[in-house]
């Protein structure tokens, strides 16, 4: 990793706002450019701010705006292509880039730890979930007794709202799903207790619920040991709840920054107006919001459905089941079931939502119902030949050996009967739709932010018209603005080609404005299904109460 | 298995027999081929019979002069018509195993080689010129006849063939004979050991205690332990090898008593026409081959016989100079005035072959004749060319044994081991005329006179008599070369201090 | 900072220099060399290197340079071919019995267990039997000895890859098989490829010497470089130059290769 | 136990398949024992009556069916050329090709693993260079080389040992074993340059995976991640890699034995061949057959272990 942030301007950071506390974190003017075809591109571009002990600062922004490498920069864990062009970062009165590798590594997971953005790849394929958890003790108070470690370990486990920790101790991260992946990056965070703790983005995968577990459990943390957080989130309306202060960026600059109260209240920039106002909103449909105007359920959906005879989708009793390696060699295999006697069907032309608790099934059923599961009984009667799927985990779902030009363009090759102009013009139209420049054709998965590798996903699974996707938490790394853009995109292509979605999201909101009907899905099982009006107004199983009840 | 020879007029024995022999020690002598079989008349590898030779006694044994010298019998008689041969016992002479060596043992020995005993192994090699034999009896207690079908005064030089005590089972795993040396023990691909026979009859001798015959397919670290002291004496250097170890070893020179030739099918195409051969003879420089591939060392021959067989040798080196323009005069009187193509195929083991294959590739061409080699596997090699016939032309060393006839004969036209496909009539006549001669110069002079219509009609081009170069460790006296394929051990000792 | 990146450069430009330069030697060879390769003098037998003959001469008197000329171009041709033959065979294997997996998997792979087990020596022996002697048999001889390794090596790749998310897409972009296999998956297993494709280049110019023993191959006189260093062998003492023009040629091929494709 | 089944089942499916096929290749190569054990004294007629004692002359089926037959009661039969059992022929063979293996295996991995990380860790670096340099040209030296050089070197030079002794195992253990370790030098230095090569390449691609930065942010030691972490991500293409090599020494390295007068299985191997002695051959190829499959199954069990994502 490069370090050249050796001259160090005179101003101490922007912040004006000093009051008692010293500042933990200075962040001075760092830019970090990335080389491309000689020339350098700036991802972060003299940026600058200060956080103080005990403060929790949020950080906003659009998807590609930097967030992602300034945080990687003040862990010191910048790729190799990237190259730190100037500034410097002061921790604890420490100048980072000029640590040796040594001290810096004692620092690291100690007292600055962070949580990554994608937890599906971040996570070590070949450990157990357990132990990756426990290194962090092993490495950094190696004073415990290894059952010391082990209870604590668990305990941290279960404190991210993970359930059954026994089990999952010895489980592998591919057995885990995206929301329990992301909870135990969390608990591997913040089991030492550090003094900062970056969060990049830590509940994108993971339902209301257990969301506000999980920020409850970072207030506690602030609260309760003193932890600065640098929390790093799209939603808004998440950081507007949890931090104090905030800053916006905006293609790798500081947009705008202060207070959240003045920001959400009054944003100055352009772009922060932009961003507050594209907050979806359950009231941003039609009819508004439903809980104020019963009356709205009535108003065509249900005619709208009841009319239709066509069905693209029917599960009936559908069970799905995983081999479990056993621990022993040749001893037997055991089965789990994750997905337990569901059935349902979309007809076309609709939108049907999936939501649920994290770990209830979502992925497995979404998977089981394009055939990517053979483990499974009961029956999946598809009307699409070529279904297409966003994957929750975007990063692990395309090629890396690729190029986005590529990967874009594989399933027009697929479908046949483009000329080699066509493919490529529909490329470049399909990236632009979804806000991605053109020259993003030449980059590898690697060379883009998560926001943009989700919306590469979506790209691909919409370029070749199928009659029916499955969008697997397919907006979840994305900024509010680009989130609106692309759910507008998903509508506008529905409606185009009377597409029919099964659209999976934590996001109850996203869900609101995008689907026709809902099921909850609890343990594996849809406890709930009903048009989305009706169970935004009226939940009848509990846990949807419960769902409701914390987006309130 | 294509080496042996005759008999060694150049005496190079001077200087090692220099220093006073002293009793007892242990030698470790490098051999590069494994043995084929321990039972002396099963082995068939030259590699196997010169370290034999050191456990095994015939009923007579050639001596580093060619002569054949009394060994398990101490006299012989030939009947006057030829026909029968009577030996005398040596006295109280013992097997290995303590038994004492009587005449059923000779006539068990003797009926074994020649094919004659009831039950016979076929794995038992039968010499051709022991098929003459009808009867061996035994007369009495210290005296055997062989009874011939023909007429043979060389038969001698045949009944080297070891004795061996008589139903006796375990010949191939611990062989028994009556040599200088007893088997103590065989390791397949390690070595071969054998110690001191105390009981020897030759008195003084053997001076050594203890013989290790290590096997050693790989030139390169025979070199390597040489130097390191882990081989006393290696035969078969070459030339390179020889150089790189003068200043630690004693190397001596001899000759391998070998044929070494460019041998030509004469029947295939284009080497049935006499004249393409004798062009191939006039085409390739002898004395450039020997430069080039051992570094000028060895014999340059005209005929099918070695120079160490003096008393038969003819020499004819200089019958086909080396005279392109003739070569090609000669092509093109045969038809081939551009030349033509053959493939020489060798034995890809014998890397001096190789390389003489190389050198003559290169000469051919200044004749306009284009040879290309193909390197082929020995096995291969013995069932393709040698028994199949089924080749153009191929290089290889003929070995004998102790008998012009030996040398000569597998070019009669009838004969098993005639892969050349040679065939004169008059040959085949003055063949017969030789083996029947009674009188010794009538003999050689027919011998003689093979030599001559062999390299007239150009047989195969005979390029040398190959030099044998020794490497012995200067602490040993009395290392012995023959005139046939031996590695005497009963002569060799440590020098006093 | 930047420096990374100038050290791929430096490596880029190494590896295209050497391989240009091998290149130019080796076409070079076809059409002149200072001396006919396969002259023999018995004047000037290993000779040390001097200004007429840069790299000594060898046991016959031949000019040790010409020889690696012409020898270079017989050793390229018959090892890039083997290896050619190696890798895309074995990958084909690989990559289907690592897919699949299973019954093909099963079968497959035990006929790559035999073969793997099989002597060279007598693989050789056969072939020449069945097939007759020819230069370039070995080429088919030795490709098919080196498609196990390639095979095992592939297999284990795929197995790994095929449970990605990647592949599993692909599937339902609608990607038959065998376009998975070859268009998707086998870009990522670039790496490891490459270097057995290294690692097999090297081996089969050692091999292809160790060939012409056993009637395949090129047969003396003509030259190949693995030719030349097993038969330096035997003078490595006496005139080790022998070796050095083959081996440094070998070695620098290699080095070439791999500098070139290390990014 | 139904999958040990079926890779035993596998396993004597593949002997059979290799004993059939070198069968076959016995029939096709040209000479055979009787031509082989006469040499030059072969004629037509004595080579016949020695292929009739030696029982060729017999119906092809007739003969691999007795030598089958025989071969699954454990009698591999009696060599052609020494006249002994094959079993107690190979039997002395063993130990020395085996321990030959295991401690060039042994070099191998313990020189490779370190040199291999720290190539990739340092990839580009001072070191990297040097590596590489040293593993492509250690790959490009001819096993032959190698064996004479460590000789001349070790044995002739510093004196370390005395090139072409050797001791047999039954002998002096110890001293067994310090013969065998410069042969398996010889064996080791190419294999390990190419495992270096190997492992080279894998661990680079791992360590630009999301889950080393994962590591890094721990505050692991670098090494710690190298060799916790990644080595065994990274390690799943080398185990085939390291199990072929494996696989190759068990069989006997011909050249090697050779060199340093090795009595072991490879050259007893190229021995047979040549002196064509089928029950011989047969035997070692087995052998080899049987490691190579169980290497192989081993390693399947080794993929399952390390990659808990693999079914096999
Ligand atoms: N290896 C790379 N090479 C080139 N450009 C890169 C590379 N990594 C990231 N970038 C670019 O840097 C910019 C900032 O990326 P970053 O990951 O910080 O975004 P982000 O703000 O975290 O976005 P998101 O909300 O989508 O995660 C993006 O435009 C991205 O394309
Ligand atoms: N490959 C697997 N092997 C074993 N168990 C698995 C595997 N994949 C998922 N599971 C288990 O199946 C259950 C459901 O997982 P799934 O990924 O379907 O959840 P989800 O509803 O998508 O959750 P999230 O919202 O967190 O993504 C989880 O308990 C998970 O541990
Ligand atoms: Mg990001
Ligand atoms: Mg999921």
């Amino acid at each position: 990793m490069s370090k050249l942030g050796n001259e160090r301007k005179n101003n101490l950071g922007p912040s004006q706002l000093s009051d008692v506390n010293q500042p933990l974190l200075t962040v001075n003017h760092i830019t970090v450019g990335f080389q491309h075809n000689g020339n350098i591109n700036k991802a972060v571009n003299d940026v600058s701010f200060q956080i103080k002990e005990g403060e929790i600062l949020g950080m906003a922004g659009e998807s590609g705006s930097g967030k992602t490498i300034t945080a990687l920069t003040i862990m010191g864990l910048l790729s190799k292509e990237a190259s730190v062009l100037g500034g410097s970062i002061l921790f604890d009165g420490k100048d980072l880039f000029r640590l040796k590798p040594e001290e810096f590594r004692k620092i690291k997971g100690n007292q600055i730890s962070m949580i990554f953005q994608e937890p599906m790849t971040s996570l070590n394929p070949v450990m157990t979930v357990g132990y990756q958890t426990e290194e962090m003790l092993l490495l950094h108070e190696n004073q415990l007794k290894q059952a010391e470690r082990k209870r604590k370990t668990l305990a941290a486990l279960k404190e991210a709202g993970l359930k059954d920790t026994e089990t999952l101790y010895y489980q592998y991260p591919h057995q885990l799903s995206g929301g329990m992946r992301q909870r135990v990056m969390i608990a591997m965070a913040m089991i030492c207790k550090p003094k900062l703790l970056i969060a990049d983005e830590p509940t994108t995968a993971l339902d209301v619920t257990i969301q506000a577990q999980i920020l409850g459990l970072i207030q506690k943390m602030n609260q309760e040991y003193g932890t600065s957080v640098l929390f790093i989130s799209h939603d808004l309306a998440v950081i507007k709840n949890t931090c104090t202060r905030a800053f916006v960026m905006q293609e790798g600059e500081i947009a705008e920054e202060g207070t959240v109260r003045d920001l959400f209240n009054g944003p100055k920039k352009a772009y922060t107006k932009k961003l507050m106002a594209a907050i979806p909103d359950l009231s941003s449909r039609k009819t508004g919001f439903p809980f104020s105007d019963p009356d709205a359920v009535q108003n065509g959906q249900a005619v709208l459905l009841s009319g239709k005879e066509k069905n693209i989708l029917e599960v009936r009793n559908l069970h799905v089941f995983y081999e479990e390696k056993a621990k022993k060699l040749f001893s037997k295999k055991t089965r789990k079931q994750v997905v337990n006697n569901v059935s349902l069907t979309i007809s076309q032309g609709e939108i049907l939502g999936i939501v649920g608790e994290s770990g209830s099934g979502k992925s497995s059923l979404a998977k089981a119902v394009v055939g990517l599961i053979d483990s499974k009984t009961g029956e999946v009667i598809l009307n699409e030949e070529r279904p297409q799927m966003v994957f929750q985990d975007p990063y692990g779902s395309l090629n890396p050996a690729k190029k986005v030009g590529w990967i874009l363009e594989e399933p027009l090759k697929l479908a046949g009967g483009y000329s080699q102009r066509e493919r490529k013009s529909k490329v470049l139209k399909i990236l632009n739709e979804v806000g991605l420049p053109d020259e993003y054709t030449e980059r590898y998965l690697s060379q883009l932010s998560g926001g943009q590798r989700q919306r590469v996903a979506i790209g691909a699974s919409l370029i070749r018209n199928s009659k029916f996707i499955v969008l697997d938490e397919p907006v979840s790394a994305l900024d509010v603005t680009v989130q609106a853009r692309i759910l507008e995109l998903l509508k506008k292509l529905q409606k185009e080609y009377d597409l029919s979605y099964l659209f999976i999201s934590h996001d109850l909101k996203v869900i609101y404005q995008m689907c026709d009907r809902v099921c909850v899905m609890y343990q594996g099982e849809i406890v709930e299904t009903a048009f989305v009006e009706e169970l935004f107004r009226k939940p009848v199983h509990p846990y949807s109460k419960k769902l409701l009840e914390a987006v309130l | 298995g294509d080496k042996t020879g005759t008999d060694d007029e150049k005496t190079p024995a001077d200087d090692m027999s220099s220093g006073t022999p002293v009793n007892g020690g242990s030698v470790v002598v490098g051999i590069s081929q494994d043995l084929d079989s321990l039972d002396p008349h099963k082995a068939v590898a030259a590699g196997t019979k010169e370290v034999l030779f050191n456990v095994f006694e015939g009923l007579y044994k050639p001596d580093k002069d060619g002569n054949l010298v009394p060994a398990v019998a101490e006299s012989y008689e030939i009947s006057p018509d030829g026909k029968v041969y009577t030996f005398k016992l040596r006295q109280g002479l013992k097997f290995h195993n303590g038994n004492l060596v009587t005449a059923d043992d000779i006539v068990y020995s003797l009926k074994r080689c020649a094919g004659l005993l009831d039950t016979t192994d076929p794995a038992v090699v039968v010499e051709s010129a022991l098929t003459n034999v009808s009867e061996v009896n035994k007369t009495d207690e210290t005296t055997v006849e062989v009874v011939l079908k023909e007429a043979d005064t060389e038969l001698i030089g045949f009944l080297t063939s070891a004795v061996i005590p008589e139903n006796y089972d375990k010949q191939d795993t611990a062989p028994v004979g009556t040599g200088p040396f007893k088997f103590v023990s065989y390791t397949p691909l390690e070595s071969f050991v054998v110690e001191k026979n105390e009981d020897y009859y030759v008195a003084g001798k053997p001076y050594l205690d203890k013989v290790t015959f290590k096997i050693e397919p790989n030139a390169d670290s025979v070199i390597m332990e040489l130097l390191a002291g882990s081989i006393d004496i290696f035969p078969y250097l070459t030339d390179a090898q020889a150089e790189q170890l003068k200043d630690t070893f004693t190397i001596t020179e001899g000759h391998m008593n070998l044929v070494q030739g460019l041998f030509l099918n004469n029947k295939a195409e284009p080497f049935h026409n006499v004249k393409v051969r004798q062009a191939l003879n006039y085409a390739i420089d002898k004395q450039a081959i020997l430069d080039l591939v051992a570094g000028g060392k060895g014999t340059v021959i005209g005929s099918n016989m070695f120079p160490g067989f003096a008393k038969y040798y003819e020499d004819l080196a200089d019958k086909y100079p080396y005279d392109i323009e003739k070569a090609k005069t000669l092509l093109a009187e045969a038809g081939y005035p551009d030349g033509f193509t053959f493939t020489i195929t060798v034995p890809s083991n014998y890397k001096f072959h190789v390389d003489t294959a190389q050198v003559i590739v290169e000469q051919l061409k200044q004749a306009g004749i284009t040879a290309r080699i193909q390197q082929i596997e020995w096995a291969s090699w013995i069932n393709d060319v040698y028994v199949g016939r089924n080749y153009e032309a191929t290089i290889i060393g003929l070995d004998a044994k102790l008998a012009a006839r030996d040398v000569l004969e597998r070019y009669n036209s009838a004969a098993d081991n005639n892969f050349v496909n040679y065939s004169n009539p008059q040959y085949d006549e003055t063949l017969a005329k030789a083996i029947e001669a009674q009188d010794d110069a009538e003999k050689i002079n027919y011998y003689k006179k093979l030599q001559s219509i062999l390299a007239e009609d150009a047989a195969a081009v005979y390029i040398q008599d190959p030099a044998l170069l020794v490497a012995v460790n200067p602490k040993l006296g009395g290392y012995t070369f023959y005139p046939v394929y031996v590695l005497d051990m009963a002569s060799v000792y440590f020098k006093a201090e | 900072m930047n420096t990374e990146k100038i050290h791929y450069n430096i490596n880029f430009i190494a590896g295209l220099i050497i391989i240009s330069l091998v290149l130019f030697f080796v076409t070079a060879g076809i059409f002149y060399t200072p001396y006919d390769p396969n002259e023999m003098n018995g004047a000037i037998k290993n000779m040390t290197p001097d200004f007429a003959h840069p790299f000594g001469t060898d046991n016959f008197g031949r000019d040790i340079l010409s020889r690696v000329m012409s020898g270079a171009g017989t050793t390229f041709i018959v090892a890039l071919s083997t290896v050619a033959i190696g890798a895309v065979m074995g990958t084909l294997i690989g990559a289907v019995t690592g897919y699949y997996g299973g019954f093909i998997d099963e079968i497959l792979m035990r006929v790559n267990d035999g073969l793997t087990s099989f002597p060279s020596i007598l693989l050789a022996l056969v072939f020449v039997s069945i097939i007759g002697p020819g230069k370039y048999n070995v080429i088919l001889a030795l490709g098919i000895i080196f498609i196990p390794s390639f095979a095992r090596v592939v297999r284990s790749e795929y197995i790994t890859l095929k449970q990605m998310d990647f592949v599993k897409n692909a599937k339902l972009m609608g990607a038959g098989d065998f376009r998975i296999m070859f268009v998707h998956i086998l870009p990522n297993t670039k790496l490891i490829l490459l270097s057995s494709v290294t690692i097999g280049f090297n081996n089969a110019v050692l091999a292809e010497a160790g060939m012409s023993y056993l009637q395949l191959g090129v047969q003396p006189p003509d030259a190949s470089l693995g030719r030349m260093l097993s038969e330096a062998q035997a003078y490595l003492f006496n005139a080790p130059w022998c070796a050095l023009a083959p081996g440094l040629m070998i070695v620098l091929t290699v080095l070439g290769f791999s500098l070139l494709n290390e990014r | 136990m139904k999958y040990f089944i079926r890779k035993l089942s596998s396993l004597i499916l593949t002997l059979l398949l290799v004993s059939i096929f070198l069968f076959i290749s016995f029939q096709v190569i040209p000479g055979d024992s009787a031509a082989a054990s006469l040499g030059t004294s072969a004629t037509k007629e004595t080579v016949e009556a020695l292929r009739e004692e030696l029982g060729l002359n017999r119906n092809v089926f007739v003969r691999y069916f007795s030598w089958l037959g025989n071969a699954l009661c454990g009698d591999f039969g009696i060599s052609a050329q020494y006249n002994m059992p094959v079993s107690l022929l190979l039997k002395e063979r063993m130990p020395v090709t085996l321990w030959l293996a295991v401690l060039s295996i042994a070099l191998i991995i313990i020189i490779s693993i370190p040199l291999g990380i720290q190539s990739a860790k340092k990839e580009g670096g001072v070191s990297d260079r040097v590596i590489t340099f040293l593993t492509h040209t250690a790959m490009a030296v001819p096993p032959f080389f190698l064996g004479i050089i460590i000789t001349l070197v070790f044995g002739l030079i510093l004196k370390w040992f005395i090139p072409g002794r050797y001791i047999s195992y039954s002998e002096n253990p110890g001293q067994f074993l310090g013969y065998m370790i410069f042969p398996a030098i010889a064996i080791a230095i190419p294999k390990t340059a190419m495992t270096i090569k190997f492992l080279r390449s894998s661990v680079i691609r791992q360590l630009k995976l999301d889950y080393v930065r994962t590591a890094r942010s721990k505050g692991n030691q670098e090494n710690v991640i190298l060799y916790r972490h990644v080595l065994k991500n990274a390690f799943i293409p080398v185990i085939t890699f390291i199990a072929m090599v494996i696989a190759d020494v068990l069989a006997g390295s011909i050249i090697i034995e050779q060199l340093f007068s090795l009595p072991g299985m490879g050259r007893m191997l190229v021995t047979a061949i040549s002196n064509r002695d089928f029950s011989v051959v047969q035997a070692i190829v087995i052998y080899i057959a049987a490691v190579v499959v169980v290497i192989n199954f081993l390693v399947d069990i080794i993929y399952r272990c390390i990659d808990p994502r693999v079914r096999v």
